[in-house]
Formats: C-alpha cells, sequence, structure tokens
C-alpha cells in the first residue's frame, strides 16, 4: 500500500468516524445537561431509559423524528424546511480542521504517517469564523420564513448579536495568530509546545476570556440567549418549529458547543497536548476530549445559575466592551511579538 | 397632596402600635377627617346630595347621576377630602326599584387623609353616567365591567368593550333576571372577533 | 420534614444589613424624571410591529394577554386583555350561602388563598357585627402570614425565572414546599384551603403544628438571605431591574396599584397598620418601605415582607391565647365541631347554619384587607337573609394588570416580563 | 483531472446560482442564490489552492454582507419593493446598455489573457516556499498594492457615512393616540362654572 493510497484511506476513515464520534457526544452532551440541570436543582434528571438514564437522548431522537413535522402555513416553505440543515452543518466542517493529535512527522501507523488532523490548512480560523458566519443563515432564515413575530424578533436578535460578538472574537483570535505567526490550527498547536504554563492562555489571558464570552453569546447560550428567551420570545426562532426539524436546530447548538469548545481549547490551552510534557504519553485525543468536556461543563454550569442580558445591555457589551478590549489585546500583542521576536 | 405622604418615612419599629381593641371594634363614630370631608361636601352641594347614609363606620351619599362627575371630581380635587384613589367602581341591580334599578357605587380612598367614601347613584335602564378615567385611570376596567356586566354606559371611556365575557356575549350577566345556568349566547361567532 | 429542614444548605449570614452610607432617597420629582427618561426611547418613530403577547405565554403567568405595539424593541403602546379565566364569581355569590362563598374566595388568588377566605370573612363579620375571639384571630394571623411567605416566594422564583434564570425557580419552589406542608398539617389542603370561617376558622391548631411553623420560620429567614446573596447583589440582576418600570406614588394612586408596587415607591400604606384586622393591632411589625419605585425596589420589598411574615408568625405563636376559635355566635357562625358532637344546642346551631345558613341583617360593607398582592376589597350588599344581594371583590390583580400600559411603555420587551412579574398579576385574581 | 471536473461542476452551479439570484422574484430566494454563488466561487478558490481568499470570500461576501443584506430585506416590506420594481421602469434600459458595457469590458479584459499568464508566478510551490498563502497575500496588498487598499477603504468608509446619513429619520413624537390613555381631566374651574 503506497503513502498516497494510505492517506486516502485514513482520510476516509477520518471522515466517517469524526462526525458519528461528535453526534455520539452530543447525545451524551445533551444527558448531561440534564443531568447537571438536574444537579443544579436539587433533583434527579432523565433516570429511566438505560443505566442512570443515560439513554435519553437517543430516546429522545426517536421520539422527534416520529413526530408530526408542523409546516406553517403562510410560511416560505422552502426556506423553512432548509434552515435547519444550513445551522446544522458548518459546525461539522469545522471539525475538519480541528487537530487531534500530532500531525506530520514520522511514520505512526502500519508503516504510513497517520495525520490527527482531517484537512491541514493555512486558514483554519478563519474558516471557523466564515462558518460561523453561514450558521446564522439558518437561524436567521428560521426566523424569517415561520412567518411568526416572536420567529422574527428571535432571528434578528440572533443575527445582530452573532455579527456583533464574532468582531470581538475574531480580533482575540488574531492575538493568537499573532503569536503563533500562522492561522493554521495546526501550527498554533505546535507553537504551544510544553506543559500549561507555556501554553497561549498565560500570555492572551484577556483574549482567551473574551474569546469565551463571545463564544457563549455565539452559541446563543444563557446569558446571552436573546435569539429563543422563553420568556420573552416563547422559542423565538424555534417557535414555528417541531418535530425533527426543531431537533436539528437544538443538536446543532449542542455540535457548535463541541467545535466552540475544541477551538478554545486548541487556541488557548494546548489543544491535544497534555498539561505536564512527562504526561503525553496518553494520547492526545483524550487529552482534547477532557479539555472539551471540561469547557462543556462550565457552559452548563454558567446557563444554569447566571441570569439573561436584556438586549441593548448585550449589544453594549459586545461593542462597548469587549471590540475595544479585543483590538487592545490585539495591538499590545502585535507590538510585544514584533519587539521581542 | 400625596407628597407630603411620599416623604413619611416608615413607622419606627416598636412604637406603640396597639390600639384599644374596643375603640377600634367599635367604629361607630366616623373618623374626625371623614367627618371635615362630609361637612364640606355637605356645604359645597348641599341639597344636590339626595341621601346620606351612615352605617358600619362608613358614609355613604347618594347623589343624582347629572351631578357624578362634579361630585366626583370634587372629591379628588378638594384639598380637605384629598380622594386620591378610587378603590373601586361598580354596579348593583335592584329590581325593586322600578324606576331607577340600577346603581353605580364608587368606593374611594383617601391616602392624605386616611378615610374612604361610598358615592353612589341610581340610574334607569339604558342610563348613562360621564366617564372619570380623566379622574382616576384605574376606572377603565371598572367602567368596562360594568357596562358589560349591567348595561350601564359610561359617556366618553376611551375604549368600552366587554372585559371579561367573550366578545360575543349576549346579554348583561349580573343583573338579577340572568339566569344563573343554561346558555345564553355566547356561542363562537368568529366573524364578530375584534369588532365588539 | 424536620431532618430535611436541618440539612438545608443555607448559612446563617447576614448579607445586606442596611449601609450606613445609604443612597439619598430620591424625591418624586427625580422619579418623574427618570420615568420621563425611559418615555424618550419612543420618539425615534418608525415602523410598529404588533404582537399579541398571550394569552398562552411563558411570562403571562396564566393566560394574561397583552396586544405590544412595538418600534424594534420598544413597547410603544400595550393594550392589556384579561376574562380568558372568567369564572362568574360575583354572580355566583348571590347564589350562595355566607358559608357557601368561603370555597369560591379561594379560587381567586390560589396562590394565597388563605389571604382571600380570610378578606371575605372579614367584610361578612363586620356586615355581622361578630366578634371574633382572641384564639381565632391569631391564627388567622398565622395562616394569612404563611400564605403571604408562599405567595411571596413563589413569586421570587417566577420573577427571577423571567429573567432567565431557572434553577432558582426550583429552589424557591422546594423551600414553598415546607409552607405548603404547614397548610397541609393546619388545614388538610396544600392550595385552597377554604380555612377561615365567619367568626372564626375552621379547626384549632392540630397538635405539633407550633413546633414544626417554628422549626420553618427560623428557617426562613437563613434562605431569605440566602435568595439576597443570589439575586440582590447580582450585576446583572441590577441592571435588568434598577430604574426599570418606574411607577411613582401619584401613578400607582392614579391606577389604584397598592401592596408591594405602591411601597417600593416610598408610601408607607399597609393595611395591616392603616386599618387593622385580625391581631395585626396587637403585634409589632414594620412595613417594608423602599423609594426608588422600580422592580429592584419592589424586590426589596417583598424580601423585608417575608422577613417581617416569620416575625409576625412567631409573635403570634408566642402569645397564642387559649380559648374558642371560633365565635360562640348562634345566628351567624359554625360551631366547634367538637361541640357538635357532645351538644345538642350546638348541633342544632350546625344544622341550621348548613342548612338555612347565616342571617345577615339589610345593609352594605366595604371592608379591604391586606392581601400578599395588594389591596383587595370585598363589597357586600345584604337584604337580610343567607345570601348576599351583591358582592364585589375588589382584586389587585385587576388593577395591576390595568396599569400594565403605564408601566411598561416605553421600555422593552425584555423589560416587560421583568415588570409584568414584578407588580405580581395572577389571573385567577384578575378574572374573577 | 479530478480538478477539472471539480471546476466545471462548480462554475456550472455558481452560474446557475447567478441566473436564479436575478430572476427569482422573491427577493430573499433571490439572495439565497446569490450566497450560494459565492460559495460555489469559494470552492473554486479552495481547487486552486488559494484557501485564505476562499475563506475569506465566505466571510466577507457570504457571511457579513449577505446577512446585512438579508436584515435590509427583512425590514423593508416585500410587496414596496414590487411596487419600486415598476416606477423604475425607465432605468431598464440605461440598465440594459451599462450591462452590455460592462460585458464587453469583461470580454475585451479575458480575451487578453491566458490562464498561465493569469497565474503569474504564483505556483504552488512559490507560495510555498514564500511561507503559504496567507502571506503572499498580505504582502502583495499591504506592501505592493498599499494605496489602491487605502483609497478603497477611504472611499467604503464614505459610502458608510453615507448609509448612516440616509437611513436616519428625522425624529417624529411616538403614536399621537393611545388606547389605554384616559381621557382629559376636568379643570376646577369648569367644574366651579358647573355648580
Amino acid at each position: 500500500m503506497s503513502d498516497p493510497v494510505a492517506q486516502l484511506v485514513f482520510l476516509i476513515v477520518k471522515a466517517v468516524a469524526m462526525p458519528l464520534i461528535i453526534i455520539t457526544m452530543v447525545a451524551f452532551a445533551i444527558y448531561f445537561e440534564r443531568k447537571f440541570a438536574g444537579f443544579f436543582q436539587a433533583r434527579v434528571g432523565p433516570t429511566y431509559l438505560g443505566p442512570w438514564g443515560s439513554l435519553q437522548s437517543f430516546g429522545d431522537v426517536l421520539k422527534l423524528i416520529s413526530k408530526e413535522d408542523v409546516i406553517p402555513l403562510r410560511s416560505d416553505k422552502s426556506v423553512f424546511k432548509l434552515a435547519p440543515y444550513i445551522a446544522f452543518v458548518p459546525a461539522f466542517l469545522v471539525m475538519a480542521v480541528l487537530p487531534f493529535g500530532p500531525v506530520g512527522g514520522e511514520p505512526n501507523l502500519f508503516g504510513h504517517r497517520f495525520d490527527y488532523v482531517i484537512a491541514n490548512f493555512d486558514a483554519g480560523v478563519v474558516l471557523f469564523l466564515a462558518m460561523g458566519a453561514i450558521a446564522v443563515y439558518g437561524v436567521v432564515l428560521a426566523g424569517w420564513s415561520s412567518n411568526s413575530n416572536y420567529s422574527l424578533l428571535g432571528g434578528l436578535r440572533a443575527g445582530a448579536q452573532m455579527i456583533s460578538y464574532e468582531l470581538a472574537m475574531g480580533f482575540s483570535a488574531a492575538g493568537v495568530m499573532v503569536m503563533a505567526g500562522s492561522m493554521s490550527l495546526v501550527e498554533i498547536v505546535d507553537g504551544q509546545k510544553g506543559a500549561f504554563w507555556e501554553w497561549y492562555w498565560i500570555p492572551q489571558i484577556v483574549g482567551a476570556i473574551i474569546f469565551f464570552i463571545a463564544s457563549i453569546a455565539e452559541l446563543n447560550r444563557t446569558p446571552f440567549d436573546m435569539a429563543e428567551a422563553e420568556q420573552e420570545l416563547v422559542a423565538g426562532y424555534l417557535t414555528e418549529y417541531s418535530g425533527m426539524r426543531w431537533g436539528m436546530f437544538y443538536l446543532a447548538e449542542y455540535v457548535n458547543m463541541i467545535v466552540v469548545s475544541g477551538i478554545i481549547s486548541t487556541l488557548y490551552f494546548g489543544g491535544w497536548r497534555a498539561p505536564f510534557e512527562s504526561w503525553n504519553v496518553i494520547p492526545g485525543p483524550i487529552w482534547l476530549f477532557l479539555k472539551i468536556c471540561v469547557l462543556i461543563f462550565i457552559y452548563m454550569w454558567i446557563r444554569w445559575t447566571i441570569f439573561r442580558y436584556r438586549y441593548n445591555q448585550l449589544m453594549s457589551v459586545g461593542w462597548k466592551v469587549l471590540l475595544p478590549l479585543s483590538l487592545a489585546n490585539l495591538a499590545v500583542t502585535a507590538v510585544v511579538v514584533s519587539v521581542v521576536g | 397632596m400625596s407628597a407630603a405622604r411620599f416623604v413619611q418615612p416608615p413607622r419606627p419599629a416598636g412604637s406603640s402600635t396597639k390600639r384599644d381593641r374596643t375603640a377600634v371594634r367599635a367604629a361607630t363614630s366616623l373618623a374626625p377627617t371623614l367627618a371635615t370631608a362630609a361637612a364640606k361636601l355637605r356645604r359645597r352641594f348641599g341639597a344636590r346630595l339626595l341621601e346620606e347614609e351612615e352605617s358600619f363606620g362608613e358614609l355613604t351619599f347618594v347623589i343624582a347621576p347629572g351631578d357624578w362627575m362634579r361630585v366626583l371630581a370634587f372629591c379628588k380635587s378638594a384639598p380637605d377630602l384629598g380622594f386620591d384613589q378610587l378603590d373601586c367602581l361598580m354596579g348593583d341591580h335592584l329590581p325593586e326599584r322600578a324606576d331607577t334599578p340600577f346603581a353605580v357605587l364608587a368606593h374611594l380612598t383617601s391616602h392624605t387623609h386616611a378615610h374612604r367614601l361610598r358615592v353612589k347613584t341610581f340610574l334607569p335602564e339604558g342610563g348613562s353616567l360621564p366617564t372619570v378615567t380623566g379622574l382616576w385611570p384605574s376606572a377603565g376596567f371598572d367602567e368596562r365591567e360594568t357596562w358589560e356586566m349591567f348595561g350601564v354606559v359610561f359617556q366618553g371611556h376611551p375604549d368600552l368593550r366587554r372585559l371579561l365575557t367573550a366578545e360575543d356575549f349576549e346579554g348583561f350577566p349580573l343583573r338579577k333576571d340572568f339566569p344563573l345556568e343554561g346558555i345564553v349566547g355566547g356561542r363562537v361567532r368568529t366573524e364578530l372577533r375584534g369588532k365588539i | 420534614m424536620s431532618d430535611v429542614i436541618d440539612s438545608g444548605t443555607a448559612q446563617a449570614r447576614d448579607v445586606d444589613a442596611t449601609p450606613s452610607d445609604a443612597p439619598p432617597r430620591p424625591t418624586l420629582e427625580q422619579l418623574k424624571e427618570r420615568k420621563a427618561r425611559t418615555r424618550q426611547r419612543l420618539e425615534t418613530g418608525g415602523d410598529i410591529m404588533t404582537i399579541s403577547m398571550g394569552p398562552q405565554h411563558p411570562s403571562t403567568h396564566g393566560v394574561f394577554q397583552m396586544v405590544l405595539d412595538l418600534d424594534g424593541e420598544v413597547i410603544v403602546d400595550l393594550r392589556p386583555e384579561i376574562g380568558n379565566l372568567h369564572r362568574g364569581v360575583e354572580k355566583l355569590c348571590e347564589h350562595r350561602t355566607y358559608h357557601q362563598i368561603i370555597p369560591l374566595t379561594d379560587r381567586l388568588d390560589y396562590n394565597s388563598a388563605f389571604a382571600m377566605n380570610h378578606g371575605f370573612c372579614e367584610a361578612a363579620e363586620k356586615l355581622m357585627g361578630v366578634e371574633v375571639p382572641a384564639r381565632a384571630r391569631y391564627i388567622r394571623t398565622i395562616a394569612h402570614e404563611l400564605s403571604r411567605l408562599a405567595n411571596h416566594i413563589l413569586w421570587l422564583g417566577v420573577h427571577i425565572m423571567d429573567l432567565g434564570t431557572q434553577t432558582f425557580f426550583v429552589i424557591c419552589f422546594r423551600d414553598r414546599e415546607y409552607l405548603l406542608d404547614l397548610f397541609e398539617m393546619l388545614t388538610g389542603a396544600r392550595l385552597t384551603h377554604s380555612f377561615a370561617r365567619i367568626g372564626g376558622v375552621a379547626k384549632d391548631l392540630p397538635d405539633g403544628f407550633e413546633q414544626r411553623c417554628r422549626k420553618v420560620i427560623e428557617f426562613l429567614p437563613k434562605r431569605i438571605a440566602e435568595y439576597e446573596r443570589i439575586v440582590k447583589h447580582n450585576r446583572i440582576y441590577y441592571k435588568r431591574a434598577k430604574d426599570v418600570g418606574i411607577f411613582t406614588s401619584e401613578d400607582c394612586y392614579a391606577w389604584r396599584v397598592t401592596g408591594p408596587t405602591l411601597r417600593a415607591a416610598g408610601v408607607a400604606r399597609d393595611l395591616r397598620k392603616d386599618e387593622p384586622y385580625a391581631a395585626y393591632d396587637e403585634i409589632d411589625f414594620e412595613v417594608a418601605v423602599e423609594y426608588n419605585a422600580d422592580v429592584y425596589d419592589r424586590f426589596l420589598v417583598r424580601m423585608t415582607e417575608m422577613r417581617e411574615s416569620c416575625k409576625i408568625i412567631r409573635q403570634c405563636l408566642d402569645g397564642l391565647p387559649d380559648g374558642p376559635y371560633v365565635a360562640r355566635d348562634a345566628a351567624h357562625s359554625l360551631p366547634m365541631k367538637r361541640d357538635v358532637l357532645r351538644d345538642s344546642a350546638a348541633m342544632i346551631q350546625d344544622f341550621y347554619q348548613v342548612f338555612r345558613g347565616p342571617q345577615a341583617p339589610k345593609g352594605e360593607v366595604y371592608r379591604a384587607v391586606e392581601v400578599p398582592k395588594g389591596e383587595m376589597g370585598v363589597y357586600i350588599r345584604s337584604e337580610g337573609g343567607a345570601k348576599p344581594a351583591r358582592v364585589r371583590f375588589t382584586t389587585p390583580s385587576f388593577y395591576h394588570g390595568q396599569a400594565m400600559p403605564a408601566l411598561a411603555v416605553g421600555e422593552m420587551v425584555s423589560d416587560l416580563v421583568a415588570i409584568f412579574a414584578s407588580v405580581d398579576v395572577v389571573l385567577g385574581d384578575s378574572d374573577k | 483531472m479530478t480538478e477539472k471536473v471539480l471546476f466545471v461542476i462548480f462554475a456550472v452551479l455558481a452560474v446557475a446560482g447567478g441566473i436564479a439570484a436575478v430572476t427569482r422574484r422573491n427577493v430573499v430566494h433571490g439572495l439565497l442564490f446569490l450566497v450560494f454563488t459565492f460559495l460555489n466561487v469559494a470552492a473554486i478558490f479552495f481547487l486552486t489552492q488559494a484557501y485564505f481568499l476562499a475563506v475569506v470570500q465566505i466571510v466577507v461576501y457570504a457571511g457579513a454582507i449577505m446577512v446585512l443584506f438579508v436584515f435590509v430585506i427583512m425590514l423593508l416590506n416585500l410587496r414596496t419593493f414590487e411596487q419600486e420594481e415598476q416606477t423604475h421602469r425607465r432605468q431598464r434600459w440605461l440598465a440594459l446598455a451599462l450591462s452590455v458595457l460592462v460585458l464587453a469590458e469583461f470580454v475585451i479584459v479575458l480575451a487578453g489573457v491566458t490562464f498561465t499568464s493569469a497565474r503569474g508566478g504564483f505556483t504552488p510551490e512559490a507560495i510555498a516556499e514564500a511561507g503559504g498563502g496567507t502571506k503572499v497575500f498580505g504582502e502583495a496588498l499591504f506592501n505592493n498594492m498599499l494605496l489602491p487598499f487605502e483609497v478603497a477603504s477611504v472611499v467604503l468608509l464614505a459610502a458608510m457615512v453615507g448609509a448612516i446619513i440616509l437611513v436616519k429619520r428625522e425624529k417624529t413624537a411616538g403614536g399621537a393616540t393611545r388606547s389605554w390613555e384616559p381621557g382629559e381631566e376636568p379643570t376646577p374651574e369648569a367644574v366651579e362654572e358647573e355648580v
């Protein structure tokens, strides 16, 4: 088996396995979200299906698929049907550029080189931002095509919010790009050699915090869940959706959460690297998985404890606080990097 | 006039709140401020106050429908009366009064003087009163309810629609001749939605 | 239940302890100016979008409907619509004896059912001239304050949930459970108690109630401190609630908005003090007052009220007199149950009351009491006999819902839910 | 070979999307097809290994600008658009003339270019040697073509300011009458006179 053929086989294997792994993670993320919610609220959460209720999400998906799919009479039907897919697909594409282990170097598998990334190309961070921009379409179009005022308000809120926070997110990620001297996620991880105090989160602490906050807004989770603010807009852009179409938005939300956690781990927390170099005997994917789990837990923790912002407060936080801070962070980083080295 | 009340600090703790129970319970005589207010009303309107009744420590004046606005406006604006809150405006049906079977009652409260007054007027079938929403906006729902329950029209009310019953309900449910059971109107006539 | 309480997570920590450098109280003019500032948002013009918020909506607390005209997210006009829960209680009252009306009043404000029973009984007693014995007055005070606690805790959970935190709602429900357990022990029902009777209450305090009740009221202030720790100093809550939905004392008078909303506007108006009933004039407590007239201050007022309620209950338990729990008034009251089983006169009275009803004199009365949501007035006109000729419940929610346009126009949709929750509307109360 | 097949597929899709974009009556559908075209163009950039350019194409065109576009369309009433179509009847001929002109321009430019010359010295090997596509792109933009870049940004800024001024509305008082506003309060004098 020559190397190009092996690479092709590896690529197919990775491209098939990755979505499956993510979908499984999503199912358990939903399960854990509900378990954590129960824990925070002094109740038990799902218990019936599977051991400790752990198969609940699969049951839910079956239920959603078998439910009637209601499409409002006066909606824009083609757009209404298209919107869930637009929201669902981009998140997966980002996983293609996320390294989950070492890339390049010596042959490590059956005499061939197995790269722990699906596609290594030099604009990975920008691709993440681009896919975020595409995912907005799903939400905005869902809101518009439902022909409901609540949906429209939710869609508009989501659109404005995602655009505003994407700026702060991009600029804080630019700090990391400047430090690594590259936009490739693989090279960003390569730049973070060593133990955990050598990762980018210490020099880029401001950027990391801004990126994290902006990612909450990007994910539409409390305290920034304007788009589907249940107490204000019923369910925002999801108001008219039902059955598996609604389920796809719901799943997309969790896929996004996993992807964003992966991106944050890669940008600031050394990606697949172990916190101490001697611990690198444990393979990279496991470390990345653990980091993603911790970040997801923090997202859940925040969701079940914090109040929701008002819409105009959200915008002023984004434009008046996060954006200037991230710009300043970028400027300082650029000056320091060009002076020091 | 409410400003005086507004800056009043909360009662200090422990200041004797224990009152003489018998005095409170008996409460047959009117509060002194209310006596002053009643005297002032009598002086102002004289014979226009058709009846005056004092029972259970409450004071009631019966006036003619034509004086409704005048008396209530005076009650609100005169400093000694100072009825700044309309506690409740309601209707009543007394079929035994053949000519004027409908009563409209206004319960007034004063935050300045902490006293209450009831003003009452009797109306014939199909009678109407001027609205007092200009004096107390809270009369809006009260007047709508009185209209839908008794059929008393309030002239000049900004939005006199049915309030509690369905918009296509027929009849005036709180009149004594309205049956307790059975179906009277109230069938869903969708073509009327938004028009009544 | 006791072990559950003891294992609670509450720490005895006094959170606020009024700071000595409290901010100066705003004057009425300053408040009006602040309110005018939100109204300025209206002057932007633009296209209007009309939304029907309710009758089925997560934060209208029932079937309240608000038709909103929005300019972007700013509310330009608001039309409240009620009546979706109308059950014709007033009409029913005209066909029931006074005793039979009491269960109907439960269904008005079902979150504080006893307060509603109590208000009606006070009015009926005023009409019939029934003297309530001391023990009954104290038991009524206890039950009334328990219902105030239950109502405010539920209010708090719902209010906070409307601002986006679902966890807090469950915490509040957990603590409301202790109060409902007490009610269950006291009255046999958790929600609709029908516990008050003309001239007293339905039953005496059951055995063990006092110890249990004391435990709960020892424990609740710690929980209230915990709520404050979570909510009062939360930055997002502060930003969402401060200077939102300003409603000055003048507005309150004009729209007949009473209760905590009025007290948050700096008016120390509390019928428990001003027109005392039950045992309130024999007990020391303070009226909670705040001065900024916004959502935040309404929260503070309710927190103080809950502490005061605990204080009142403790005093009532300490000074609980002996004696009958219902008036010995053969013409108007039901007899005590234990007498019915022993005494033929009491049995005759029981039959008489159940089958004929209390014989009220001719006349009309209006009696207002301070229920948790505000002032509830009961008007009764009697033409003699066992059934009233006209009953009118002047319920607080009716007016609070009506005042929504004056409260919320100029604010944003997100504030609307906070404001609507802050004035505390329950639809059973509003629609009658 | 694969590359060429893929190129043809994407190019056909892009052109089809472009045609659909201008022929749809529903403006939102038209815009969606335009986004589709942009995505296909981005895919073609991917094929030429211009990754950075492809991603930027998505971010800028498909992402930011189009979202704003969708916003504008949603907030305007679709019906007013159809009416405006009728009012601008005369501009049709002008538009036709202009489009012919632009097409001629394209043909002339493209006629003088071969694909090898269009690629210039930037072969994949040369780009890799120079430090990756992003670096090459940045150097071209900020060193060799700095002046045009800055001129373009100033022009865009001017357009932005103009748009803001156009959009900003005159201040109008909020709705004249509100349903809940109570009637006028009678003045004490009027009450006095009546008595």
